[in-house]
């Protein structure tokens, strides 16, 4: 759809957090011009968390964001916040525990009386009640160690704490540091016990749903031309490179380490046996995944699925 | 008695009812205007929310005024010194400053990895950063009040041959009173702030944790519960240090009152 | 007791400019000698007690008490300031006892001293009062009090009775007279009144104006013990006349040219 | 002439030897001790990684700036007036301060991201964060400055029948201006951290993004590069104020000097 | 011109007692007249002029000024306080217009004024230095410039030659009487001098020690232009001993029984 006549809708698209590797398919969209394609001026803004960026697509302030599915369904229920997920970006929860390979860790069941750092209301730790059930370990025999995210890593390179939790994106960076220091981690995945959650999801407030689907709809037209295109192995450094460009502070190895990381969680076993579109959800999983928030983050009420998420936006459903 | 009555209603009435006038304000403009809740919740609800958290409250509400007292006790302790060497000293003063701003400028939250890797998830690290936050304003305006000393007086305190010890313990702190409390005033506030953002790097205990965790687990209600307490502790903070200065210094606060 | 000898002291000021205060002043006064110090305005007498006492370095010349240079503050000094310089926290029995901390003497020996000296100044029921309570005199009494407490065997003292009335002035005279001959000590005193001068010293100095000068030292030869009614008598009219003709004499044709 | 050097000696040279003998010493530290280069990166690579990024760091830094000054400046404006408010009417007092330290004692990063969603991303709400922690030690300071001002000199003002206002400009403010400064240079420090506060929530330029980021992507080198340039900008803004100060009212600070 | 009614003065001190400064003062100063007021130290002269301008509210009685009831400060006076109370962060010259400048006048028009005055007090060359580097004298002379400048048709001095050398206080003072012989004003002038009082005076006014009261108001009937060779005149001296009986007598049994 060529709209060159056409002046371009600015679009503000808030990321959930820092810009890196595991967003290739936007900043490919965008360096691509398939943005401008659909008509669209997309501007790409860093977010501060999965949870500030709900509340600023709630407040107007953006488009469409990338968010976490849990603050979605959390501050449906809790505050009533009108946002729902419009497309489904990360498709499996990427959760993961990572220790140093000598220390003896070799099973979930080893963590059991370890220490693990934590930053205040950190998913893996809300959910390690459900990961351990399911990984039958004693999850009460671990302590948790509450420090800032930046210390994470340190804390667990230099033996501070036995484990430490972090999103698999961050597998290449926390090796490449580890490896400075003359070690090397291994990583037990959520997804690896039978954890069913989606990660990060695209996001939009019901009122921009409502009245301006069709810039919505172009937006995920071109989104979902990038993860094509972006998560096809030949092109995974292009896509950290565009990334690198636009944020140069970004290291390239890791970026590149982190979107080839990001392919397995964008293009799951569904999309690559054609049971589901890119950016589809599927009602059950998301009822599977809204169970789990309420019972864990003790929501204050159980939200219909219907209000956190749509398919009707989506250019191809299967 | 009418006059001391009046000046209960002034200092004790007055400013709790401008509080209680503010979250009415708030409560009306909230229901009002219709502000969704995930930007501000409504006054009532936080209360009610804090009511039911109270006794654990309570508890992290100790433990951050444990930080912020030790840190601010320390903060005196170090910046003191600090703002006598600077005044007794033009050479010190020069060294001494770069290094100090130094201090001030680096974020807090971004050498608190360093600190937790060198201190540790205890205490300690708190204090430190409420320390590192609060001393600054000790410093500068204890010596800014140092530095005013009249001359004459200096003159005079000279004139008996005395230590510089005497002559500051009994002509230039004394006349740099009002500065220094000042100066406590400021910090003590900032020693709260920096043991809450010492929380917030890494502790599971007190209330910088409480508005952490509650955000992150949207409970918005009770994250503005624990900044109410916050606030509340602050308010009370420095009305202790107000009030110890017109214990301490009477001369000055009685002018003042005029 | 002090020797100065070709004593000069140029101030310099904020602007840079320089200030000749005091020049070529040789003088000595001996032990237990009251010295008096008169002259015109700015002419630098403040300047010179101030060197003497050691708060402010000569520019040129050597100034030697107790056969020692003096390069600061000595001990067993008192002085007083042309201003009372008192300290607005303290009360005012506080303010007499400072000294006493100061000098690290013990406070406990030296209440009742305070509280004579304060009746003796006619400031009883006044030592818990502040500075700021008092008037202009009464803080210049405080002020008297607190350089005489400790017992100084030298006094410098600047103006000390410059806000007191003539009766209050006249007392306090003959109360410093009777501390002086009862304790024998070595008194240097500014004064801007020429019979107080006479009435007090065994010599008056008389300094010219700006740079200060010793225009002349006179010899007072009355008999002592001393009393007001001594301004009667013929020698203290003939001191008084010199000292007249010093002070006024040059000034008239010089700087006061302006003057109708 | 030799006076005008040493001065110069030890107005400028010492300060910079001080923080050039911190980084050597620092340097030494890494390379004896071994520190790992994560917790702290020598400053030989911080430099090196500063200089490869001095461009794109050129602009970053000019952000910060300009929200800093911004903020300072906004602080002044409305700290001065809150300091005389203060100052004026005690029953005024009893009903601001209150209001005030509850500004001071709710942490700026829990209510940055509020402040975000009210006034948008750019720079206004950096601006904003920057006032609010910088305005305090202004109102403080001014108001002991104000409040000090000897009775002597306020009897004398009052003896012209001249308005209050009048009385402000020419006697109390004059009177109040070291400390005045005193608050200023506080404020100038707090009013950077401020801004970099704000950057750490919510910006994708200046330095406090480039710490955020840069620590995020394992770059200590480049976050530390970021905390130097950090460091350097509130020095040199410290230094300004105090040179202002010296200009403004000479006659304090030649006493200082001595 | 000034009308005082049963006036009294009672101040409460920061630990809460009170201080009986001035009792029953009933007084009248017409338009243009020179009225000196001596007494003994703390009696309440200050008060008293403060009360009269405004600065301190009385505890009883009324005062008028012009007819009207002073209630604060009022226009088209100079006060001049006991102690110089200069601007520290101001020049000399600066110090001068002050007055100009919170009076809200054109500073163009005054400038020459100022350094007129300057130069008549003897403080020419000085324009641009600072309080501190001045001396004691000279800081008062700034304070009289001050509050001459702006010419104002009533004068409130506390004690303005306090500070002065006996020959730059005789010149001042026949400085003053041509200026307010030239401009015809009144003055109101607290002195600790006896015959500066009389010198002065239309009329002098003596007080009793503190709670002061009026002991006795004397006019002054000397020829005027009068010159200090007046001392010399047997009224003047007659003056000056009514006045010095007055207040001499009264203490030496009263207050100061303590002396010896
Ligand atoms: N700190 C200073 N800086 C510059 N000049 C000064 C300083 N102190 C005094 N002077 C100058 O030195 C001269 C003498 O001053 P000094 O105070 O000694 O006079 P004085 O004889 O005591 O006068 P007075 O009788 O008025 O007190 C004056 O001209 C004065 O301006
Ligand atoms: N602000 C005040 N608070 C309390 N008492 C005061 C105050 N001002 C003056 N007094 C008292 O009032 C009395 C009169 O003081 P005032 O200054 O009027 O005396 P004065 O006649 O001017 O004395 P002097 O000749 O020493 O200047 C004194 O006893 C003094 O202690
Ligand atoms: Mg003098
Ligand atoms: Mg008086």
């Amino acid at each position: 759809a060529q709209a060159t006549a056409k002046p371009l809708r600015p679009f503000t698209f808030i990321l959930d957090f820092l810009p890196y590797g595991e967003y290739t398919p936007y900043f490919a969209a965008l360096e691509k011009g398939w943005y401008k394609e659909e008509g669209l001026d997309v501007r790409i803004l860093r977010g501060a968390g999965s949870g500030d960026t709900v509340k600023r697509i709630a407040a107007g302030q953006g488009d469409a964001g990338s968010a976490d599915f849990s603050p979605v369904v959390a501050a449906r229920a809790n505050e009533d916040t009108k946002v729902k997920s419009i497309a489904v970006y990360f498709r499996e929860t990427w959760l993961s525990i990572f220790v140093r390979t000598d220390a003896g860790i070799n099973s979930p069941k080893d963590l059991e009386g370890k220490t693990i750092s934590t930053t205040p209301g950190n998913a893996h730790h809300v959910l390690w009640p459900l990961y351990a059930q399911l990984a039958g370990l004693n999850g009460d025999s671990v302590k948790w160690v509450t420090m800032d995210g930046a210390a994470m890593g340190p804390a667990l390179i230099t033996k501070r704490v036995d484990a430490a939790p972090f999103a698999h994106v961050h597998e290449a960076r926390l090796q490449k540091q580890a490896k400075e220091q003359g070690a090397s981690l291994k990583r037990f995945a959520y997804k690896d016990v039978g954890m069913d959650l989606y990660a990060l999801t695209v996001i939009a407030r019901e009122e921009t749903i409502a009245r301006d689907g069709a810039a919505l709809k172009a937006f995920l037209r071109a989104t979902i031309r990038g993860m094509e295109y972006a998560w096809d192995p030949k092109n995974i450094e292009e896509g950290a490179r565009f990334v690198v460009t636009r944020n140069p502070e970004v290291d390239l190895d890791a970026a590149v380490g982190a979107a080839r990381v990001a392919t397995l969680y964008g293009l799951t076993d569904d999309i690559k046996t054609g049971k589901a579109a890119l950016g589809q959800f599927d009602s059950a999983k998301v009822r599977k995944s809204i169970d789990v928030y309420t019972q864990y983050l003790k929501l204050k009420r159980k939200v219909e699925a219907e209000e956190v998420y749509t398919n009707d936006l989506l250019p191809v459903k299967r | 008695m009418p006059r001391s009555l009046s000046r209960f209603a002034r200092d004790y009435l007055l400013p709790t009812g401008t509080l209680v006038a503010v979250l009415v304000l708030w409560e009306v403009a909230y229901r009002v205007f219709k502000i969704p809740r995930f930007i501000v919740p409504a006054p009532s609800a936080i209360i009610a929310e804090t009511w039911e958290w109270r006794f654990r409250l309570v508890e992290h509400t100790w433990v951050t005024l444990y930080e912020t007292l030790a840190g601010f006790g320390l903060s005196i302790a170090v910046g003191v010194p600090l703002a006598v060497l600077i005044v007794y000293s033009p050479v010190l003063r020069n060294a001494l400053y770069p290094l100090i701003v130094v201090t001030q400028s680096v974020p807090k939250v971004a050498i608190a990895p360093v600190l937790l890797l060198v201190l540790g998830h205890g205490e300690a690290s708190k204090l430190v950063v409420a320390f590192l936050v609060a001393f600054f304003p000790i410093v500068v305006d204890t010596a800014t009040g140092l530095a005013a000393t009249p001359e004459e007086l200096l003159d005079l305190s000279r004139s008996y041959r005395t230590s510089q010890l005497k002559t500051f313990v009994k002509v230039r702190f004394p006349m740099a009173l009002p500065f220094f409390f000042s100066g406590l005033k400021v910090a003590i506030t900032l020693a709260l702030i920096g043991a809450v953002v010492g929380e917030f790097v890494g502790s599971d205990k007190g209330l910088g944790y409480i508005i952490l965790s509650a955000t992150s687990y949207w409970k918005a209600d009770l994250a503005f519960g624990a900044i109410f307490l916050l606030s509340l502790m602050a308010i009370i903070l420095f009305a202790l240090v107000a009030l110890v200065e017109r214990i301490v210094c009477p001369w000055y606060a009685a002018e003042q009152q005029q | 007791m002090i020797r100065l000898e070709k004593v000069d002291k140029t101030y310099r000021t904020r602007r840079g400019d320089l200030v000749h205060a005091v020049a070529d002043i040789t003088l000595d006064v001996r032990e237990n000698e009251f010295v008096t110090l008169v002259g015109p305005s700015g002419c630098g007498k403040s300047t010179l007690l101030k060197l003497v006492a050691g708060l402010v370095p000569a520019s040129q010349g050597t100034i030697r008490v107790r056969d020692e240079v003096v390069r600061g503050p000595f001990p067993d000094v008192g002085f007083l300031f042309q201003h009372p310089v008192l300290l607005p926290w303290r009360t005012v029995f506080d303010n007499v006892m400072f000294s006493i901390e100061m000098l690290g003497l013990e406070s406990r020996s030296y209440r009742a001293r305070a509280r004579e000296l304060l009746s003796l100044t006619g400031l009883a029921g006044f030592d818990t009062k502040y500075p700021r309570e008092l008037s202009g005199g009464m803080q210049q009494r405080v002020a008297i009090c607190r350089a005489l407490i400790h017992d100084p065997g030298l006094l410098l003292m600047d103006e000390p009775f410059g806000a007191l009335d003539a009766m209050t002035r006249e007392e306090m005279s003959l109360e410093l007279l009777r501390i002086w001959e009862d304790r024998r000590k070595t008194i240097f005193f500014v004064t801007h009144s020429i019979p107080e001068a006479i009435l007090l010293a065994d010599r008056v100095v008389v300094m010219t104006p700006r740079p200060g000068r010793i225009a002349r030292v006179l010899e007072i030869d009355l008999p002592r013990p001393r009393s007001v009614e001594l301004e009667f008598d013929e020698r203290f009219k003939a001191y008084s006349h010199a000292i007249r003709s010093d002070i006024f004499a040059p000034r008239t044709d010089r700087e006061y040219a302006t003057l109708a």
